[in-house]
């Protein structure tokens, strides 16, 4: 069904992508179709923005008929801060990842937020470098072990608590696999004058693989053993996955597990929280941090 | 220097006075913070006024307050206005460096010292006067916040009286100084009468020095290189500038702050130019790529450090063929080296900055006129050729005021380059059934670019660092990625071509040959008078860009005999030269200075007559 | 070509079978993330095994899953590793490319294809053998989750049997390959045997290429550069890496990761040795820097996007005088170009990295040998001529395996350098009666330096990228800058010494030289031998390290010819050689590839033969 | 009279400052001389980095006969970092200033925090780049003016809060007026295992030169009238000025006045305040922003 352009869902596609399956930047991508498509941006005065990473790759996958820009890596904030000082016509959309945005992209990323400049930053948050094979990124939970990298014994960074101690003005969490909250967040997001931060836990299939993880679920575990002394990876290896959804209400708290049987905690804000109250954002998130557990929803913001 | 100076020295040793006038140079000497660039503005306008031509170097400090400053000030009745490695006058305000300031006196020179260093007359062949700056400022009755910051006003009135400059001149230099602000100009004005009379009645003119008016100077300005490069940018519709504070490039971006309101929309009244200071170079060329991707024309001003830091950009500019200009005004490096001394020393690394097969191109202007026609010409380079500019001024030039004819403003119009609007596009389409970002439609290997915004259904594209076809999509290709590198090398053959080709003064008869380059120019100018005094007949080419043209390597093979002159250590345009010149090039000889200060015509001249006498070898 | 597949062109002509035996490249088609690698070093360590030299290239996309892929093995009896452009035989394991790689094959050519697509013979000239992939796991019973990821195992059994490798030897390759481990070895045999068997019930062996035992791999060993490179810096005595992931240089720090318990302290069993992810490269960067002056021996691995990030500590730690590694894989640029494909083009731009008058030693490993050479070398050259030291290698050196002798181990204790412990500074100044840290004590223009935690009250000096005289202390003065660059130039003098030294094959008869450097030193061996049987005899000089030798340069000038071969695309070492020789080098000929892939035999051949033939002109 | 080690406090000297009079940062300096004298600090096992500015060439006017880097512009984290990682022998003592930290180099901050590399962190935070002629850094308070660069419309970082949030271990701030203070915590700054990052507001006499500044006290503008008019200032007139000293009760809240007139807001920290409470620190710091004063002491602390 065209939309009030006239255009087809299908016309605010990309060029296939080339992520392993079950991707969840490819759920990402996925919601910035229908977003578009849902909310008649005109595409020609969109303009996708990436640094270097499978996330940053993204941009190729959708919004086919807008200009993008597939920068360096961790320096795309500067990038979008001159293309949208240069025409404030534009609508800017903005992927990166965790190791773009937090480990190399930590200092343009906060001063880009302290600047406030008018664009959607979208960071599709795994925990690790995919597209160099799964080194720990800053985002990497302290404590996590990775087949080959080990043990990561540095803090996590949280990356939407950056964002409200530096200035941000519209600070969001979700879940790749959350399709519903994932679009929700992008068309407020897109509506936002200023820079909306969007930090979506993104799991990579392929190499947040930690068959040992002190997290790692118990039944996941067991169902292994058997297999355990053949267990073998050829190298360079990608098997095929399954994306992982989840569907959950306001309030619940909900585990969701990994292809690697180890699992991550997720809580939906409710009305409970006040999204105006910066005090009360940074205070939710800590204890959030001690918890263990990603709170999704809108954290935050400021008109 | 001999040449120069056996005139003085001649008439100091037979104690006849001759006079010397209008060509003579006068240091002063202070610490850094105590404002006294200010009271040698007055000086330098006055002389300015006075028709007399005029340059003055700052040799300051990197540091705030009480470090060594020197500020040269030379009138030349010729026009030359290079450097002069030998003062004649020194006004020595600063204690620490008094001794070797009047060791480096010539015989016959001058010295103004303060009476209440009580300074002994440890040399005999030099001229002392003692001022009492002190009481100067203590008499003349103005609020105590103020007698600090005045003070220097004192050795104004004393020079003005000693050397011959009228007070009414020095009034009017004043207004200019105080951009016409009557208050401050009357207060430190009252300090430099005081003086002007104090020396006519106490100080006995025991010097041969004096200055007459000329008419030289009529419809010329003073100005600076960065100032000019500000103007020019402006004036080549420049709307995004990024930057992060560096000496000696921070004033570039002073004067767009200053000036910007000239571009300000006649019917809104709205600012049309956006500065954005970024938190470091990284940053600052991230923007203004974004800004030149999206169709701005964006600058960004740095120094050597902050070019070490765009390479990984410079490189992005380059493949992914974006428009922007980068100014490096050159200090001394490698590494955070001497920030407030200048050098030609980024030539090299600039020509080939970032990783892999690059090449850009690489404007270098000699003057203040072209620091102000680069500054336009820059962008229109930009957007033909679709790739990053580099224009290498430096410290000397960017800093100090310079005398120069009033800029003449670009006539032609803007040069958009292959950038199609949705028209254009449209009928592009109709004419060649397609449109590819990245085809070479026109053999000159400048492709057809579209920006953000344009309201055609086809006009969006891919812009990517990494490798990929004419459609700009990604591919691993191997020859996909030969023909584009071999489309990019084909764009800096067109580039050879649109640049600014070198200035040529030849002439068949003459054996030898100078080639130099940007603020050496000067003194270039003046050494050849020199030499051709001295019976040495050059010709002289003076490179504006990078790329070399042929002109450059034809000049280098038609002589005996090759001087390259320039302002670094290792001779970075020779060796430039020499990769593009597989010819014989042993008569080409590098004359390298690189010692932290402007070029001066007494080097080159020293180098060359050397050079000439003995038997040449390489060097 | 012509050349080379003549033989197999004109067996298959008329139509007589007359084997090729040990002499031939098989190429596997697949999509990576299949896992094919493992496969294919099942294969290339069984044709080791039966002591055929053998070489492995892997080409594969910048991307984790699901893009074509390309490995190829090659087997030379004559002991030849360099790539081959042709393979004459092709598993084409990837429909999305099959109809190319089928194209690609040349006359006489054999294909390897799944049954399962049905795939028409297009092709007259070649061979087809059509394989039950999907059939043969079915039938062998294994757990469903690992079907998928051991399907490729069935081509390594077809091929066994076709061009006969033992199934003992297999079986022994897929231990070596699994690290021992019984249980994931067995599983994989059981597929291949039961593709092997398949292949001798079902296939008629319709082609002449033929795997036989032959013992010239005996005592020699397979490794990839990256990890040669790791081991050396291990036995350099490096106790600091810091790095920032990026292909292909990530494997260099895996390796030190793997191995870097051979350094634990014998007593403690404490790791000595430090791995830091840094941030990004300019961190990298900056923590070796760190390292090397506080007196550790510290690298960082790095390619083209991280050497640009680098571009300023790189000026600071050559201006300061710093020892430290950095390791270049390069892969090919600009920007990020192709992170997966092969290229020497950062070479120019690393020589003189950073702003300023900068020149950098930078050393060109040829082989796996030289990687771990060069990786302990590189701390002696460091702590030497107390600079960072370069070493550029490349994604084909770095990430294939590749045949070598053994390592032959460091013998040399290892060079400390001028580094004054508190005795050995006690003694000094007792000598010279001073030390101080940037004189020039004995004309090399390397001074003597200290590290912090010297328990003696006059070690402590001031490190600092500004100017400074030779008591390290801040100086603005021209003279003492003049000094210290020109000391620093006296040092780059010292290390054309002490680096290693061109490797030469030269007889005064043969007019024709080649130069060349880095990972084309095979196939330059291979053509020098196929030019001969052409009747072109050549000389040869390898460049290992820069700045360039006399040697060089006399052989360069000692040539009616000379051929510059590299693989960049604007044949920067060619350019570099121009630089430093004043001579008419019209002779010296660039042959510059470039085009993603590393350089071939055939390649040179036909540049040089066409070059002969045709009356030279500059290229 | 001589310390432990037989060194009297002038041994602990460095070259004569070449800052201008009246600077914060010599101040520091001081103190840090005092410290290491009454701590017995071996000199021989400090080690002192600076990035630059003229806040990081202040390692030069203290500790003499301790090994010095004055490295490159914002990366002394990561040279700190390596020196500290190849000898844990040494004492790192490193200098920094606002710039230096909080603009270029707030990404090298961050990673370094992170990594809690055992060492003294100082940045001599004075909101503007003196060496470079006064342009606002990304401590600058939001609406502040300045002569030549005039208005600042961005927030200012807050490197306390930063340095909290990003896992520090041992964050205080204090005032380089401030005597006593600046010494009690530099010299339990030395004894922490792990980066103690010192934020010391130290006023640029030179370029903090706000006549108009919207926060200025209202005597200071006043007595400023009269010579208004007449007011000029030579190019690169620098002015004579007086330290600037504060001493205080802890709990007291006091006003500084600039030398421009203008004022800050100081509040000392008192016993109410539990420094190993990461969420009260955070609350505290966020007050304080939200009343635009500083709050001096001991923030947080981890053992
Ligand atoms: C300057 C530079 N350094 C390193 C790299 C190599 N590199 C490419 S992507 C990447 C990390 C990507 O991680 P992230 O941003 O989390 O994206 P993901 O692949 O996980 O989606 C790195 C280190 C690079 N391209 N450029
Ligand atoms: C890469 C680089 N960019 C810019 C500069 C110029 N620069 C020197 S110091 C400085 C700012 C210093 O400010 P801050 O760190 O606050 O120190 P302060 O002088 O205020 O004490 C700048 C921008 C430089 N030295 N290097
Ligand atoms: S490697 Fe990980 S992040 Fe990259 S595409 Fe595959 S699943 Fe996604
Ligand atoms: S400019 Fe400011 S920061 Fe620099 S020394 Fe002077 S007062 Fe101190
Ligand atoms: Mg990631
Ligand atoms: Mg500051």
């Amino acid at each position: 069904m065209p939309n009030a352009l006239g255009l087809e869902r299908t016309d605010y596609k990309g060029s296939p992508s080339t992520l392993c399956p079950g991707c969840g930047h490819d759920s990402i991508s996925n919601q910035i179709i229908s977003m578009a498509y849902d909310l008649n941006l005109p595409m020609h005065r969109v303009i996708k923005l990436s640094g270097i990473g499978c996330s940053s790759k993204t941009p190729a996958y959708f919004l086919g008929r807008s200009h993008a820009f597939n920068a360096v890596h961790g320096r795309m904030p500067s990038v979008a801060t001159g293309a949208t000082i240069a025409n404030n016509d534009l609508i800017t959309i903005a992927v990166s990842g965790d190791g773009d945005t937090g480990s190399i992209g930590l200092g343009q990323y906060k001063h880009l937020i302290r600047r406030n400049v008018p664009m959607v930053y979208i960071i599709e948050n795994n925990g690790v470098y995919g597209l160099t094979k799964g080194q720990f990124s800053a985002t990497a939970d302290e404590g996590q072990k990775l087949k080959y990298y080990g043990l990561n014994e540095l803090p996590a960074l949280d990356l939407c608590l950056e964002a409200i101690i530096g200035g941000a003005t519209f600070v969001a969490r979700s879940f790749s696999g959350d399709a519903k909250q994932v679009q929700t967040l992008l068309k407020a997001a897109v509506s936002h004058r200023g820079t909306a931060v969007l930090d979506i836990i993104s799991p990579c299939v392929t190499f947040n693989n930690a068959p040992d993880s002190n997290k790692s679920y118990p039944y996941g575990k067991e169902h292994e053993i058997p297999l355990h002394e053949y267990d073998f990876i050829p190298v360079g290896y990608v098997q095929e996955r399954e994306e992982i959804t989840a569907d959950y209400e306001e309030g619940q708290t909900i585990q969701v597990e990994m292809h690697d049987g180890s699992i991550i905690r997720l809580k939906k804000l409710d009305k409970g929280h006040d999204p105006r109250n910066r005090h009360q954002a940074i205070t939710v998130l800590e204890e959030a941090q001690r918890d263990q557990l990603f709170l999704t929803g809108l954290l935050y913001y400021e008109e | 220097m001999v040449v120069e100076f056996q005139t003085n020295v001649q008439a100091h040793q037979n104690g006849q006075q001759e006079p010397i006038v209008n060509d003579f140079a006068l240091m002063v000497a202070t610490k850094n913070g105590s404002g006294s660039q200010t009271s040698n503005e007055v000086l330098i306008r006055s002389l300015f006024r006075m028709g007399i031509p005029v340059s003055g170097k700052n040799l300051f400090p990197s540091n705030i307050k009480g470090l060594p400053t020197w500020y040269t000030i030379r009138a030349s009745k010729d026009g030359y206005i290079a450097r002069r490695a030998t003062t004649e006058i020194a006004v020595t305000m600063n204690e620490s460096t008094a001794a070797e300031d009047i060791q480096n006196l010539p015989p016959g020179g001058v010295c103004i010292i303060p009476q209440e260093w009580k300074w002994g007359h440890s040399r005999e062949d030099i001229v002392y006067y003692e001022i009492p700056v002190k009481e100067t400022i203590a008499a003349s009755n103005i609020p105590s916040d103020f007698r600090d910051r005045i003070a220097n006003m004192v050795y104004v009135g004393v020079c003005a009286q000693l050397f011959g400059i009228p007070m009414d001149i020095v009034r009017q230099a004043l207004l200019d100084t105080f951009g016409g602000k009557e208050k401050p100009a009357q207060m430190n004005f009252g300090v430099v009468e005081r003086a002007f009379n104090w020396a006519a009645e106490n100080l006995v003119k025991s010097d041969p020095y004096r200055f007459e008016p000329l008419n030289l100077t009529a419809g010329k300005i003073l100005i600076t290189g960065n100032e000019a490069a500000a103007l020019g940018s402006l004036f080549g519709g420049m709307t995004v500038a990024a930057w992060y504070p560096i000496t000696p490039s921070t004033s570039v971006i002073d004067a767009v702050l200053d000036y910007k309101h000239i571009r300000r929309d006649p019917e809104t009244g709205k600012e049309t130019v956006a500065v954005i200071q970024a938190e470091d170079e990284l940053a600052a060329a991230g923007m203004i790529i974004g800004a030149g991707w999206a169709g701005a024309r964006a600058m960004t001003a740095t120094s050597g450090p902050g070019i070490s830091l765009m390479a990984e950009f410079a490189g992005l500019a380059y493949f992914a063929e974006i428009p922007c200009v980068i100014w490096d005004i050159t200090r001394m490096g490698p590494s955070t080296g001497l920030p407030t001394r200048t050098s030609q020393g980024d030539l090299l690394f600039i020509h080939f900055l970032s990783h892999g097969d690059t090449k850009h191109v690489v404007l270098l202007p000699d003057s203040v006129a072209e620091c102000f026609e680069f500054g336009w010409r820059a962008f229109d380079l930009a957007d033909q050729l679709q790739t990053p500019i580099f224009v290498m001024s430096d410290l000397d030039l960017g800093m100090n005021l310079w005398m120069s004819e009033p800029f003449t403003y670009p006539t032609e119009p803007i040069k958009q380059g292959k950038t199609l609007n949705k028209e254009q596009l449209e009928a592009f389409i109709a004419e060649h059934g397609e449109w590819y970002r990245y085809k070479d439609y026109d053999g000159d290997g400048v492709a057809y670019r579209t920006v953000p915004g344009t309201d055609h259904p086809r006009a969006a594209y891919f812009t990517r660092g990494t490798g990929h076809n004419e459609k700009a999509t990604y591919s691993e290709r191997g020859d996909d990625w030969v023909n584009n590198l071999g489309r990019l090398r084909k764009k800096l053959e067109t580039a050879r071509k649109l640049i600014p080709q070198p200035v040529v003064d030849y002439d068949a008869s003459k054996p030898i040959g100078i080639i130099s380059y940007g603020s050496n120019d000067p003194a270039v100018k003046e050494a050849r008078d020199l030499l051709a005094a001295e019976g040495i007949q050059t010709n002289y080419l003076r490179i504006r860009a990078l790329p070399l043209t042929q002109d450059v390597i034809d000049f280098a093979l038609n002589h005996q005999r090759v001087y390259v002159i320039e302002n670094n250590f290792d001779g970075q345009m020779h060796q430039i030269l020499r990769m593009e010149i597989p010819q014989d090039t042993r008569h080409m000889i590098s004359l390298a200075l690189g010692d932290t200060l402007p070029m001066t015509a007494q080097w080159i001249l020293a180098q060359i007559t050397r050079l000439e006498q003995q038997p040449v070898q390489e060097k």
